[in-house]
């Protein structure tokens, strides 16, 4: 059945954000909280009421839910192994991405409508930063739809093998340019760093000074989701396919472990770039993206 | 005998160039007058009287007597200071009405297989050019009228070079061209003395962009 | 009689009633002929889409000949997407213009261009005589440049429109070569001949034909670097012209190319490059400029530009489609092409409305002092924010829909193609993706400037919503937006006889059902985003059911006393985008310097200006006014020099013709 | 007949000169319009008609004698406006109308003339009459322009007729019918090319003077500056339409020798200087009547490119020249309206016309359309076909020359009507009398014919046109 993987992924955002917390706590030698302790805040949140700023307007108040659908929906999209999404088509992973982005739009134009300069700050940054990793993102989608044929993120998942060094080359880039992707995407380091507690130098923290109550809380939740399904497809890269549940599952859950720790050890060594450095970071990422389409092309013989 | 009539009319238009008196202009558009009222005679003595009539009362008449004593009527009722006041000095002038007389030569020996007489040609020619050369480099407003006078004179003797088959009409024609043009350039000319006290081209420049 | 002598004779009535009648009535008048043009047309034009095309021949006497009307389902499409943003744009109009009334004293001439404007652009999409179609697309540019400088009393509209005008007579001027090219080697005007001909002569003849007409149209359409008018004439128009503008009389250029590549059915993957290639460039460079202006609609005119760099993508994939034979590939990139057209009509013409309303309100377009007006007016707010996402390419509107058909081809030929192929449509891809980032950065920026957070600046009007006959036009333009996103599949069925007009040579598997059925599952997950949207919010309500939302002032991370000078600006809002274009931009910067302790109140303006115009348009202007003052010694006032031009003129002559005669003597010498 | 009509219209002129009562002008100018229309008819019924010796009604005389009669009927109504509000002396208004007469009759014939001889001697006649016309304000620079005019013509009338002299010398004839258009081309089969091309050039740089082409279009542009308004729309219509009847009669003339492509070449250079010459001038002109002389030059060098490039050209040359006369005519009678709104021709000092005159503001925008050559104004077609021979003649450097710098004349003149339209900077003191629509009913007529003609020429037209044409080479 093809819910499997949305199932899974619901199932890891619950101690996705809990392992990395504790990575990095225990990297700084404390003891560090349980790992369900952040989806603990979040049902706390839920119960909460909603503050809103006298600023805002019904934007405020509605933005939250889309974005929290936006993600939703963008899970159902993400296969598993050789298993369909829920929804899976040609060129969907085009729709994956402008559905995350309607879900950007909203956040960004709901943290403007609080009319807060920090929030407009955080806002600005974001929306540069979103369109910066863009063309990385289709960049690799479009060197993976090339060296499979396929262009929907099943067809393309199921059908990669790394059975040539250079085909291992790419998965390993690949995966590579997803981590920093997923990075820029939940604002984590070296991007941005959680943790601040400077508003100035926030992204995302700072786009949601101003939510509160049930709202943060889907915020929060969506944010653990959206590591999840980056998890996912990161793992789906090295499924192989053709297994049985019993032997991918396990693959899955290490894969997104792995994946927490990676970002929570990458966050206790690495320090924040500065502001002005970011944008040319993220290009990099587009560079490196870029590098992964010539080595398809070589990989296919089709360019000596 | 027209040959050596139409080099003194080359002359006459070199003289002009350095000429720098409107007398001396006047005069020379008289004797002019009287080098055509030969040419003609001697050409034309064997076309039908009534033609011949109407030609030699038209250079005599028209170009030796009424012309210049009009022009000197012009002169003297507008008071027109007697120097020609030419652009160029007249050590130019003379070289420019030589190359014009020499080039003349060299292009009536270049048309060839025409019936006509190299030599009418080049008088006409240098004529014509040295006309416009004059209008073209004098200051005053009745210079330009000798000009033309001259270039009139030069077309008066290419026609007389065809005019023992010309056409009558074509005949009229000049006399109606010198007739009307002086007349009307004149009246002008009136008019401007009165307007401008001073009679220079250079306040009739106002039309410009 | 004939249906298209029918609808001219109507509107040429209507225009003439327009002058005998109280201004107020000019709206009314204009209304109705375009109604019945409308009605007439789009009867037409539909049967044409379904597949019925409609020919009749014209004789009009010496100067045309025989004038074929052919409407096939290209034209067709073309005449009912243009038809309806007409209507709309009237319904709005002659609302809008009402604060015009008895002021201006050009309504009656406005409104009469604006019917005469309709029927022109209907003749273009119908007429295929060239002489006449020249003739009609001329009425066109004169209708529409009569209608920009309607507002002449700012010295910048008649700049603008003068702008306008010359360089669409420029376009003219090329469609003209291109014209006498044909009809003098064939003797014909009717485009038949330019088929036969552009088949009988060498492939790089009739390349270079079709680059002639491209770039004639391209002007027009607003391509890269032949945009500079745009950006001009948009503003300065009122604001349903602005929206027809930009909605319809671009895609005549889009026509034209459409049009010139079915009848010279020739060399397609070359010209399939050339239009690749001008048009990602023109996405990207449209956009990067749309992001910096602080001017709405000059932001919106070159939002139109980038738009129409999406649709010549489209375009180029379907020639290359053709070119290597590619049936999937041609219908994926000629669909979504002609889709976006619709599209772009439609959201286009919705946010030049909205900005027209907005301007009735504040009388400025000057972004940065906006602010808060969402809660003043809410519809033009929802209005705007729809389109602006559609605009985005953002699911669940209608924009994503055309261009996720452009992704779909795209990745169809990356794995379908030769390596040059190839390397141009990643390109392309990343291109694409990058004009979607910049195009949200672009409208966060506008809608949340203009409409969010507090008012920036005092107006001493007060600000209301406009009235619902204003709205109107807005919500009939949305529901179209709703179901292109929402049903998408009815569109591209209506979509598979245009495209057909192009593919109809391939041995094509059909490939229209494939997409169909991958259309529908679009639709599919938009319902779903609809429902999961619907659902969260169900949820929310129902848990926080009997608890009460308590309503603060903005936090200002320990500042007590924020006030609306403090929030973000647009300019602050892209500063370090600007910063990270430096070197594509001109920034013209004005700023007063601070005078003493207490200092007068200081300000600082930025100007962008386009860098391709001053390379391309002023500084050729400047070496022209150069050479032309050399000229002008000619008229000085003095006569002696009037009469040395003859006597030059004359002796220069024959001295070069004897001169010439010598030579070709020596010469012959020389040969013997 | 053609004498009688002769007699009649001196006579005429004549009475009109020594009339001084108001009624009786009134009733001899009726009078003389009743004439030239009836001569006009009689002329199209005997097409190709010896008439009186030294006349024939050909086709290309006709055409323009037709254009000739129209223009002089609105001239005629705007001429007795203008003096209306000029209130000058009753002597001087009786001499005007005389003069008028007297200009139309010397043109009629121009065009009619079917023996060169005589074709020169009213071209001629055209310059004295119209001197009077121009003269008739009487200030210091209209007395400039006259004799700058007069004397520049005669010059160029001189020249002129040293060529017809030199073409009678190479023709050996004595009898005068043989200097008939009809006889000449026959005697031209033997003689020199050199001596052609000689006679060529001088006989059109004498007629460019009539015409407006460069090297002589100096003359003219001055004489419009000063002229009143329907003078000015005479000077740059019919008389420049006597010019091109009579290059384009010498151009048939000399059609059938060796020299074709050498008189082609000619008028080419001819016409695209005189457009760069418009072009570079329209750009800073700042009075409005020498700017639509500029325009005139323009689309003069036009007709003369048409010409040059042979072909359909021929047939569109005259088409436009038919055309510009109508469109120029009536910008001339809407500036002598402009002129009493503003009370100056300087472009700077005027603005917002569409308010102060809206009938008249219309009249111009429609003429910005009609003399740019856009549709739906006629001259579109006949540029479209200009530059179609060209092509089809490809001089493509001339082609795109001339494109070029016509837009360049298309940017000026649409910058300066749009300013004397709209612009509002300049703060204006109020026109004295209040513009009377009535005035503006003639441009509206004329400028529907542009439109018509443009759109679908009538059959008796093309039928004239195409007779006009035909001895000339395809």
């Amino acid at each position: 059945m093809s819910g499997t993987g949305f199932i899974l992924i619901i199932l890891t955002s619950f101690f996705f954000t809990g392992i990395l917390i504790r990575t990095k706590s225990i990297f700084s030698g404390r003891k560090g909280p349980g790992i369900f302790q952040p989806m603990k805040d979040i049902w706390r949140l839920f119960h909460k009421e909603n503050v809103y700023s006298q600023t805002s307007s019904f934007i405020f108040k509605i933005a939250p839910d889309i974005y929290f659908a936006s993600i939703l929906i963008a899970i159902m999209m993400i296969p598993f192994g050789n298993q369909k999404g829920i929804f899976s088509f040609n060129g969907d992973f085009v729709f994956f991405a402008y559905l995350l982005a309607a879900g950007k739009f909203f956040s960004i134009i709901s943290a403007l409508d609080t009319g807060s300069s920090f929030e407009g700050m955080g806002a600005s940054r974001e929306a540069l930063y979103s369109f910066l990793a863009e063309p990385a993102f289709f960049l690799l989608m479009g060197s993976l739809a090339l060296l499979t044929g396929y262009t929907s993120f099943s067809d393309i998942f199921s059908s990669i093998s790394f059975d040539s060094y250079i085909s291992i080359a790419i998965g390993t880039l690949a995966s590579f340019v997803l981590v920093l992707i997923s990075m820029i995407e939940n604002s984590r380091m070296p991007v941005d760093d959680p943790k601040t507690h400077l508003e100035l130098t926030m992204v995302h923290e700072v786009m949601i000074l101003d939510n509160s109550g049930f709202d943060l809380g889907l915020i929060l939740y969506a944010t653990n989701l959206k590591f999840a399904m980056y998890g996912a497809i990161i793992a789906n890269l090295f499924l192989t396919p053709g297994k049985e549940l019993y032997y991918s599952v396990p693959i899955f859950i290490g894969a997104q472990t792995l994946f927490a720790v990676i970002v929570g050890a990458s966050e206790s060594f690495i320090a924040r770039f500065r502001m002005s450095h970011n944008p040319q970071f993220i290009i990099t990422i587009g560079s490196v993206s870029l590098l992964i389409f010539f080595a398809v092309l070589l990989m296919l013989g089709k360019y000596i | 005998m027209t040959n050596i009539l139409l080099i003194t009319f080359a002359i006459s238009l070199i003289y002009m160039g350095i000429a720098n008196r409107l007398s001396t202009y006047i005069n020379i558009l008289a004797l002019q007058g009287i080098i055509l009222f030969g040419v003609s005679f001697i050409e034309l003595i064997q076309i039908n009287t009534l033609n011949l009539i109407f030609i030699l009362f038209e250079t005599i008449f028209f170009k030796t007597l009424a012309i210049p004593l009009f022009l000197n009527y012009i002169i003297k009722k507008n008071s027109i200071t007697r120097e020609a006041e030419p652009y160029l000095p007249d050590f130019i002038s003379v070289v420019i009405i030589t190359a014009i007389i020499l080039g003349s030569f060299i292009l009536s020996n270049i048309v060839s297989g025409i019936f006509i007489r190299k030599m009418f040609f080049l008088a006409a020619l240098a004529a014509v050019f040295s006309g416009l050369f004059i209008i073209i480099t004098r200051k005053k407003i009745v210079t330009h009228i000798m000009g033309y006078l001259v270039i009139e004179n030069g077309v008066f003797i290419l026609s007389l070079s065809a005019a023992n088959k010309m056409p009558i009409l074509v005949n009229l024609g000049i006399t109606l061209d010198i007739f009307v043009s002086v007349l009307v350039l004149g009246v002008f000319v009136n008019r401007i003395g009165n307007t401008f006290e001073e009679m220079s081209v250079d306040n009739l420049n106002n039309l410009k962009d | 009689m004939s249906l298209s002598l029918f609808i001219i004779l109507i509107t040429l009535l209507f225009s003439l009633l327009m002058f005998f009648i109280k201004e107020s009535w000019a709206g009314t008048i204009a209304l109705g002929s375009v109604l019945i043009n409308t009605a007439i047309s789009s009867w037409v034009a539909a049967n044409a889409v379904l597949g019925h095309s409609f020919e009749e021949i014209i004789n009009t006497g010496v100067v045309f000949g025989d004038i074929p009307i052919r409407v096939d389902a290209l034209s067709g499409w073309f005449i009912l997407m243009m038809n309806f943003t007409v209507l709309t744009g009237i319904l709005y109009g002659r609302r809008y213009m009402k604060h015009y009334e008895n002021k201006s004293g050009m309504l009656s001439l406005h409104f009469a261009s604006y019917i005469i404007n309709h029927i022109s652009m209907i003749g273009i999409f119908m007429v295929q005589n060239s002489l006449a179609f020249l003739y009609v697309w001329e009425i066109m540019a004169l209708s529409s440049f009569i209608m920009v400088i309607f507002d002449y009393k700012n010295p910048e509209t008649l700049k603008a429109g003068i702008n306008f005008l010359i360089q669409s007579h420029v376009c003219i001027l090329l469609l003209t070569l291109g014209f006498i090219w044909v009809s003098t080697q064939t003797g014909s005007y009717d485009f038949d001949a330019i088929r036969q001909y552009s088949v009988s002569v060498s492939p790089a003849i009739s390349l270079s034909l079709y680059l002639v007409f491209f770039i004639g149209f391209a002007i027009k359409a607003g391509f890269v670097p032949f945009h500079t008018w745009l950006p001009y004439a948009h503003p300065v128009a009122p604001s349903h012209v602005s929206g027809v503008m930009s909605g319809v009389m671009l895609k005549l250029g889009i026509f034209g190319i459409l049009r010139m590549l079915v009848v010279m059915n020739q060399n397609y993957l070359i010209i399939g490059y050339i239009v690749l290639i001008v048009s990602i460039i023109s996405g990207v460079y449209g956009v990067m400029l749309a992001i910096v202006q602080h001017n709405l609609k000059k932001l919106l005119a070159y939002h139109s530009i980038e738009n129409i760099g999406i649709i010549g993508i489209g375009i180029g994939i379907g020639a290359i489609g053709i070119g290597i034979n590619n049936p999937y590939l041609a219908f994926a990139g000629f669909a979504g092409a002609l889709l976006h057209t619709l599209n772009h009509s439609l959201f286009k013409s919705l946010l030049f409305y909205n900005s027209g309303t907005i301007y009735q309100t504040l009388h400025t377009l000057n972004i940065d002092s906006m602010g808060g007006l969402i809660k003043k007016m809410p519809h033009t707010a929802l209005l705007f924010l729809i389109s602006a996402m559609a605009i985005c390419g953002l699911p669940p509107f209608n924009g994503f829909v055309s261009e996720f058909l452009i992704y779909v081809g795209l990745f169809e030929g990356v794995h379908s193609g030769s390596l040059s192929i190839i390397t141009f449509f990643i390109i392309t891809i990343a291109g694409l993706a990058l004009i979607g980032g910049l195009a949200l950065l672009c409208f966060t920026k506008a809608f949340g400037i203009i409409f969010l957070g507090q008012e920036r600046s005092q107006f001493e009007h007060e600000i209301v919503e406009a009235e619902p006959s204003k709205l109107f036009p807005g919500y009939l333009v949305l529901v179209f937006i709703m179901a292109i996103g929402l049903f998408p599949q009815v569109f591209i069925r209506l979509l598979i006889n245009p495209v057909n007009v192009f593919t109809a040579g391939l041995e094509n598997a059909s490939p229209s059902l494939a997409m169909i059925t991958n259309i529908k599952s679009i639709s599919l997950v938009a319902w779903a985003f609809i429902v999961a949207i619907a659902s969260i919010w169900a949820i929310k309500h129902f848990v926080l059911r009997n608890k009460k939302d308590v309503i603060a002032p903005t936090w200002g991370c320990g500042y007590s006393a924020p006030n609306s000078k403090m929030q973000y600006t647009a300019s602050s809002y892209v500063r370090s985008y600007r910063k990270l274009i430096g070197p594509i931009l001109i920034m013209n910067k004005k700023e007063g310097d601070i005078k003493g302790v207490f200092s007068s109140p200081i300000f600082s303006h930025t100007h962008p200006y386009d860098k391709m115009e001053s390379i391309l348009i002023d500084y050729p202007l400047k070496i022209l006014n150069k050479v032309m003052s050399r000229v002008r010694f000619i008229q000085n006032g003095n006569m002696r020099y009037y009469i040395l031009y003859g006597v030059l003129f004359v002796i220069i002559i024959v001295l070069v013709s004897l001169l010439s005669g010598m030579a070709t003597y020596v010469f012959n010498l020389l040969k013997q | 007949m053609f004498i009688y009509y002769l007699i009649i219209s001196l006579l005429i002129g004549a009475a009109t000169m020594l009339n001084r009562n108001r009624v009786v002008r009134i009733v001899l100018l009726i009078l003389f319009l009743v004439v030239q229309t009836t001569m006009t008819i009689y002329a199209y019924y005997h097409l190709n008609e010896e008439n009186s010796g030294y006349f024939k009604f050909d086709a290309l005389g006709v055409i323009f004698l037709c254009v000739l009669t129209i223009l002089s009927y609105t001239t005629i109504y705007h001429s007795y406006v203008y003096l209306k509000h000029r209130k000058d002396s009753i002597r001087s208004q009786s001499i005007y109308f005389a003069a008028l007469i007297i200009l139309i009759v010397v043109m009629t014939c121009a065009y009619l003339a079917a023996h060169l001889g005589v074709l020169w001697v009213f071209i001629e006649l055209t310059t004295l009459s119209v001197a009077v016309l121009i003269y008739h304000e009487r200030t210091p620079l209209s007395l400039e322009a006259t004799w700058k005019y007069v004397f520049i013509c005669s010059i160029g009338i001189t020249i002129t007729f040293i060529g017809i002299i030199l073409l009678s010398i190479a023709i050996q004839e004595t009898n005068i019918a043989n200097f008939s258009f009809k006889a000449i081309p026959a005697q031209l089969i033997n003689v020199n090319t050199s001596w052609l091309k000689m006679i060529f050039l001088l006989m059109i740089v004498g007629f460019c003077t009539k015409m407006g082409l460069f090297p002589m279009q100096t003359a003219a542009i001055d004489a419009h500056t000063v002229a009143p308004p329907p003078i000015s729309a005479f000077i740059s219509t019919t008389l420049m339409n006597v010019g091109f009847v009579s290059i384009f009669r010498t151009y048939t003339m000399f059609s059938h020798t060796p020299i074709l492509k050498w008189m082609n070449i000619i008028l080419m250079l001819s016409g695209i200087i005189s457009i760069i010459v418009s072009a570079a001038y329209l750009l800073k002109v700042n009075h409005l009547k020498r700017m639509s002389a500029y325009s005139s030059i323009e689309h003069m060098g036009l007709a003369a490119i048409g010409i040059a490039s042979g072909g359909i050209g021929y047939f569109a040359a005259i088409f436009h020249m038919i055309l510009h006369s109508f469109v120029k005519a009536s910008v001339f009678y809407q500036i002598d309206q402009f002129h009493r709104n503003f009370k100056t021709y300087m472009i700077s000092e005027t603005g917002n016309y569409f308010n102060r005159n809206k009938a008249g503001a219309m009249v111009f925008l429609i003429i910005l359309i009609a003399i740019t050559a856009m549709p739906p104004s006629g001259l579109f077609i006949t540029e479209f076909w200009i530059f179609k021979a060209l092509f089809t003649s490809s001089h493509m450097f001339i082609f795109i020359a001339a494109l070029f710098f016509l837009t360049v004349c298309i940017y000026s003149l649409t910058k300066n009507f749009l300013f004397i339209l709209f612009n509002q900077t300049k703060d204006l003191l109020p026109a004295e009398e209040k513009p009377n629509s009535t005035e503006t009913y003639t441009q509206y007529f004329l400028l529907a014919i542009v439109v018509y003609l443009g759109i679908n020429p009538p059959e008796f037209m093309i039928n004239l046109l195409n007779d006009a044409v035909s001895i000339l080479p395809k």
